[in-house]
């Protein structure tokens, strides 16, 4: 392509000025960016159940919701540290995804989606109702630890930035090149035609609950994430709102694109915050936006793009 | 023994037979053609033989295996490829991968493999990329991999799914119309195509309203009508078969 | 048994509020296979709309109440639906070749929007419609205590139902309507005005949501404007419940969730009772994947 | 695209602009819901401390300085409160009042607390916020055990006996309730129905259903006006004649106004004292300025219980002669000064919590009025 270079320019420029943030901002801007941050890893989890696979999920707050409460129970009751948490719950909520899919994921489109919502629902739901006495009621779970990071207290928004940032790093680097494999190239073909791609020989049936189980772990993570940031989580920071929000994203920056799913987290966590100026008009101008946004950017702002095969020319016999 | 044994096939729509007790083999090597007025329950056929309908009698045998109750992807995984007969690619998606869909069930590499690159997971995919190379420059689609599936000829698109069902290396390959939109020209390249595929020692069995192609391309006929099988054997016995005419031109 | 039919009439009021609404919803997705987000935001618009037509225009004393109350329907009814069909000119039009979600999320944009225009003009606090406009009688039905204006709203909602179904069923108008949402390119090809089809969707669906937006302010009184996310949630739900695309589906999909959830809070939990209705839902598209009335839609291979 | 992004910087040009602030005031924050479902106390919120800052800023100022009022939206949620203190942090504020919810509260206490900035919240009634030891928080609104005691004694004063109590899984309305529950059960008042209803719904006949068939002699409500005032219609249309009794999220004009006179009549009320039944100049005087200004009367206890943060805040900094939050905080915490705020004095003991008999109950008589009751 003609512009990979200045592509790789426009990356690497961005990145530094990201990775260089809380050196010219003030604390609450950099808080503004670890909760693009938090958005980005969660929007981009449901990038490979929505966009990859087109699956239409309106409940992933459900999965972040999981994850989150497991590292808060754990952490609280059994004193685990908050990071060690992060594998744990991303397990519990991939198993979550796993076993929420399994009976529904074959249903088709809107109809997948109110399930979903209803999940979510439910889930909120059982937390607000404390479930087994595992959840704190509508109070949440409180007095969550603050991360330790080799023997280093994570408490500042600065400090949380480079881990969040960090995480959302890994996360790019690991679905970049799970987009580029037989993996994300499956999830490809059963989101563009579901029959082509069973008659193709690919296990349509099977990678739909993958990806519902990797997009859950991942959120799940990012769950744990939230709660040691906040220290505090309740039900109402997982409501059917904060579902719709992550859908918007992914969407509105551009499904399957992980450049867009980022751009899209800046948007649309970001402008809420941008628009402060206007006081409680803020969520108009916001609502605005996105309508005009959509409107002059129909396929959302950078669409999915085919892949390139870089090696093409050497691979020629 | 047989490649392929239909056995008493029947499937059942509502009140309508679509198949009626069909039974025929194919040979390995064989070039089979199947035939029949529109209607006739050919696609059906298709559709029971790789697992996307579910047979309601009878038994479908692979290499002497039932696999009348597998599922689609494990069938193709087995040996059976197919193609569409109303074009299914992926439109979205470029020319070489959607080949690689086909390579898909020959690879391993899995999530964790495809997150973290290995080395094994490198090597596969340049294995592969290569294959399907190979396999666009045998239908002669060379030079088009960075396409956009959907802005291929129809014919094009037409080798394009020919290309897509080899990458899965099958010992059976099921082709629906393979000249439907084409023109006399590239009839003729397919033609040529279903010859070289029989050199390759691919076993064929195809649908096909082009009847030239048929009694040129086919070493064996089977007739439908109605969802019944009416006529079987060589092409010029078929077509000679009153029953077949009848059919074909219509009983008044 | 009393409490059961008790609850039994309680849920069929709430359901014939769901199924109002759920026929806008429905209508709007049989056409453009749209979930229109801000239709609940509409339903939130009728409300406000006939709380201030009420207040600067009274009801006037010649036309009586009925009639009073027939032409304040009718005037919301007509703002709303024009509302609705500039929305679909503004915020959807520019999106009806794109990907279906992209509609899906300019709606959800214009779900914030209109809320917070609603917060803008009226103010954040809770607005009350006149009580008494409404009689308050009770009629006893076989013993049970059943408000008259509950059966009155039963009825409203049927009947607007039925007069719907009829209008797609019966004139010109709602062939063109069937066409069009079966085929758009088709319906073209035939001679149809799909965009003028498609603004008169917009034009009756929101109407209706409009109305019941008008119905719930008359008779529980309190309007606020977060009310139609709630309602919209519920009449999205009810529509894909009863199969969304269909008009009898989205009256037996209203009617059913409304008596679910009462009977659900009735003999498991109140707390619990917006997730039995889920759950309900769930293992009902589990055993029919396109609704209650849904018609299965068949992969051509 | 090109029009689209002209657009965009356009608006972010005016976002960003629009909080230039000017030098030499002394800046007091205020964290309240503006957007979403509790916009309207939101809104009361940051029109009542307003007023109040006009006032003073119209006879002089506050240590000679002008106070400067910067609000910021706390939508209602968590995450976005969180954003908010840290907005506000970054603004050198002195004193932060609100805000509504307890876990939008508590989202931001520990922010707060690490910039050394002093906290009143007007609405956030869980026990365990001032049980945390934070040096920086108080709060003008009383705790839910205190609240509970109260319900208690009114239920078995009235001499009620089967009670079934009501609550909307807010947790809020859930600590009250179980509050009170707990204390009722020790006692010889039986519960003979529990549960919640859930908020921003139109149509609570299923729960009144099941709530009659348990045959209470009371029904305590601990969740919000909006709700018991369709609860109290709803109830007197199906003729069904139980008294009712409620927490201080009901005080509000408006649930007669949703209820209807008729259906609200008998029905009673814990709470701070309403702004018109104090004797205090103060609050009479604020209520007529707050009507001239605003039209009407304030809504909400909790709104008004934001303006005695207010008046903690800026009467502290008079009597303590000092900006700096350490000093102030100290000041407070020692309880001596009794501020003279809109719902009576005002003081703090060392956990930050009000000190001294807030609650009064109160009923609603045939006209919707509100009136005192003896205790």
């Amino acid at each position: 392509m003609m512009n990979e270079k200045y592509k790789l320019f426009l990356y690497s420029a961005f990145a530094l000025i990201l990775a260089t943030a809380p050196l010219y901002l003030n604390s609450y801007w950099v808080d503004v960016l670890n909760s693009v941050g938090l958005y980005a890893i969660l929007a981009l989890s449901l990038n490979i159940i929505l966009g990859d696979a087109g699956l239409y999920n309106m409940g992933h707050a459900a999965f972040f919701a999981v994850g989150a409460y497991t590292a808060a129970y754990l952490n609280t009751q059994f004193g685990l540290p908050i990071l060690w948490a992060l594998p744990v719950s991303g397990i519990v909520a991939g198993i979550a995804g796993l076993l929420v899919a399994r009976p529904v994921v074959h249903l088709r489109g809107d109809y997948l989606l109110i399930v979903t919502v209803g999940v979510g629902e439910i889930l909120r739901i059982a937390l607000i109702n404390d479930v087994f006495g595992l959840t704190g009621g509508p109070n949440g779970i409180f007095g969550i630890d603050r991360p330790v990071l080799f023997g280093f207290k994570i408490r500042k928004p600065q400090e949380f930035f480079y881990l969040i940032w960090g995480f959302v790093a890994v996360t790019i680097f690991l679905f970049y090149r799970l987009k580029n494999s037989r993996f994300g190239r499956a999830l490809d073909y059963l989101r563009e035609d579901m029959t082509a791609a069973e008659g193709s020989g690919i296990d349509t049936g099977r990678y739909q609950l993958y990806a519902f189980m990797v997009g859950a772990a991942w959120a799940g993570m990012a769950g744990t994430l939230y709660a040691s940031k906040m220290s505090i989580i309740s039900p109402e920071s997982f409501s059917f709102w904060e579902s719709v929000l992550i859908f918007i994203i992914v969407i509105l920056g551009g499904s399957g694109n992980i450049a867009g799913v980022l751009l899209g987290t800046f948007l649309i966590i970001g402008l809420p915050e941008a628009f402060r100026g206007f006081a409680n008009a803020r969520m108009w101008f916001f609502g605005l936006a996105m309508m005009l946004m959509m409107i002059f950017r129909t396929e959302g702002i950078l669409p999915h793009r085919p892949r390139v095969f870089k090696s093409l020319d050497r691979q020629r016999p | 023994m047989s490649l392929l044994s239909i056995r008493n096939l029947t499937k059942r729509f509502g009140g309508l037979t679509a198949v009626n007790k069909v039974s025929f083999d194919v040979e390995e090597g064989a070039i089979v053609g199947l035939i029949g007025p529109n209607g006739a329950g050919k696609t059906t056929v298709f559709n029971l033989i790789t697992g996307n309908y579910r047979p309601d009698e009878g038994d479908i045998l692979f290499a002497g295996t039932s696999i009348k109750a597998l599922r689609t992807h494990k069938i193709v995984s087995m040996g059976i490829a197919r193609t569409f007969q109303t074009i299914r690619l992926f439109q979205k998606v470029s020319v070489l991968e959607n080949v690689l869909a086909g390579r898909h069930c020959r690879m391993k590499a899995g999530l964790v493999a495809g997150m973290l690159k290995t080395p094994f997971e490198k090597k596969e995919e340049r294995e592969a990329l290569r294959y399907c190379v190979e396999e666009l420059e045998f239908v002669g689609l060379k030079g088009q991999e960075s396409q956009v599936a959907d802005s291929l000829s129809y014919g094009n698109q037409r080798l394009l799914e020919i290309a897509r069902a080899l990458a899965s290396e099958p010992k059976l390959l099921i082709l629906d119309e393979p000249a439907g939109g084409m023109n006399e020209q590239e009839t003729e390249a397919l033609v040529g195509l279903i010859g070289k595929l029989k050199g390759r020692g691919l076993t064929i069995l195809l649908i096909e309203h082009d009847m030239s192609l048929v009694m040129r391309a086919c070493e064996h006929l089977v007739v439908l009508e109605y969802g019944c099988k009416i006529a079987e054997g060589p092409p010029e016995t078929v077509k000679n078969d009153p029953k077949v005419i009848e059919a074909y031109l219509g009983a008044d | 048994m009393e409490e059961f039919f008790q609850q039994l009439t309680n849920g069929l009021a709430v359901g014939g509020i769901y199924a109002l609404i759920a026929l806008g919803y429905t209508m709007v997705y049989g056409v453009l296979k749209l979930i229109n987000f801000a239709h609940g935001d509409l339903f939130t618009l009728g409300a406000y709309l006939g709380l201030t037509l009420l207040t600067s225009l009274g009801l006037s004393g010649h036309l009586g109440t009925v009639l009073g109350l027939i032409v304040l329907a009718i005037m919301v009814t007509g703002f709303v639906g024009i509302a609705g069909a500039l929305l679909e000119r503004a915020a959807y039009r520019p999106l009806r070749d794109s990907h279906r979600l992209s509609a899906v999320v300019s709606a959800l944009g214009a779900s914030i929007f209109l809320q917070n225009t609603i917060m803008l003009i009226y103010g954040a606090k809770n607005y009350v419609y006149p009580l008494d406009i409404l009689p308050r009688t009770t009629l006893h039905i076989f013993g049970l205590p059943v408000p008259l204006v509950r059966i009155l709203i039963l009825t409203a909602s049927l009947l607007l139902m039925a007069g719907l179904y009829l209008f797609i069923q019966k004139t010109r108008l709602g062939t063109a309507i069937r066409a069009a949402a079966i085929d758009q390119g088709a319906a073209k090809l035939m001679g149809i005005n799909v965009n003028q089809v498609i603004m008169i969707v917009f034009l009756v669906g929101p109407g209706l949501g409009g109305v019941a937006g008008l119905m719930v302010g008359l008779y529980y009184g309190q309007v606020n404007f977060t009310m139609g996310w709630v309602y919209g949630l519920k009449a999205f739900t009810a529509a894909i419940l009863g199969g969304i695309g269909n008009i009898p589906g989205a009256m037996v999909g209203g009617l059913l969730l409304g008596v679910i959830e009462a009977l659900g809070a009735a003999y498991i939990s109140i707390a619990w009772k917006d997730a039995i209705a889920f759950c309900v839902l769930i293992v009902i598209l589990i055993v029919r994947p396109t609704g209650i009335l849904g018609e299965r839609v068949a992969d051509k291979i | 695209m090109k029009r689209f992004s002209t657009l965009l910087l356009a608006v972010l040009f005016v976002a960003t602009g629009a909080g230039i602030s000017m030098a030499d005031t002394i800046k007091i924050g205020l964290m309240a819901p503006l957007t979403g479902s509790w916009a309207s106390e939101g809104e009361e919120m940051k029109n009542i401390v307003n007023l109040l800052a006009d006032e003073i800023n119209a006879n002089g100022g506050l240590l000679g300085q002008q106070i400067e009022v910067i609000a910021e939206d706390d939508g209602g949620d968590p995450r976005t409160a969180s954003l908010a203190a840290q907005r506000l942090a970054t603004q050198e504020v002195i004193a932060v009042i609100g805000t509504y919810g307890s876990s939008v509260t508590e989202a931001s206490q520990a922010i707060y607390d690490d910039f050394s900035i002093l906290q009143v919240a007007n609405g956030s009634t869980a026990i365990r916020l001032t049980e945390k030891g934070l040096k920086y928080f108080f709060r003008t609104s009383p705790r839910d055990d205190e609240q509970g005691r109260v319900a208690a004694q009114t239920i078995k004063g009235l001499g009620f006996g089967k009670v079934a109590i009501l609550h909307d899984n807010t947790s809020y309305a859930k600590g009250l309730a179980e509050e009170t529950k707990g204390l009722l059960e020790k006692t010889s008042n039986s519960i003979v129905f529990f549960d919640a209803l859930t908020p921003g719904e139109r149509d609570y006949t299923a729960i009144l259903t099941k709530m009659k068939a348990a045959n209470p002699d009371v029904v305590f409500f601990t969740g919000y006006y909006p709700e018991l005032g369709l609860i109290l219609r709803q109830k007197m249309e199906m003729a069904w004649n139980v008294p009712f009794i409620g927490g201080d999220a009901t005080n509000n004009p408006d649930l007669v106004k949703i209820a209807g006179a008729k259906a609200a009549e008998g029905y009673y009320f814990l709470s701070p004292p309403v702004p018109q039944d104090l004797a205090f100049a103060k609050s009479k005087d604020f209520l007529k300025a707050y009507k001239a200004k605003y039209g009407s009367y304030p809504g909400s206890i909790w709104a008004v219980l934001s303006g005695d943060g207010f008046l903690t805040i800026t009467e502290g900094v008079k009597a303590a002669k000092t900006t700096d939050p350490e000093k102030l905080a100290e000041f407070l915490h020692a309880g001596t000064q009794k501020v003279s705020g809109l719902t009576g004095k005002i003081a703090f003991n060392t956990k930050g919590d009000r000190v001294g008999e807030v609650y009064r109950v109160y009923r609603i008589d045939a006209e919707g009025k509100f009136i005192l009751q003896d205790k």
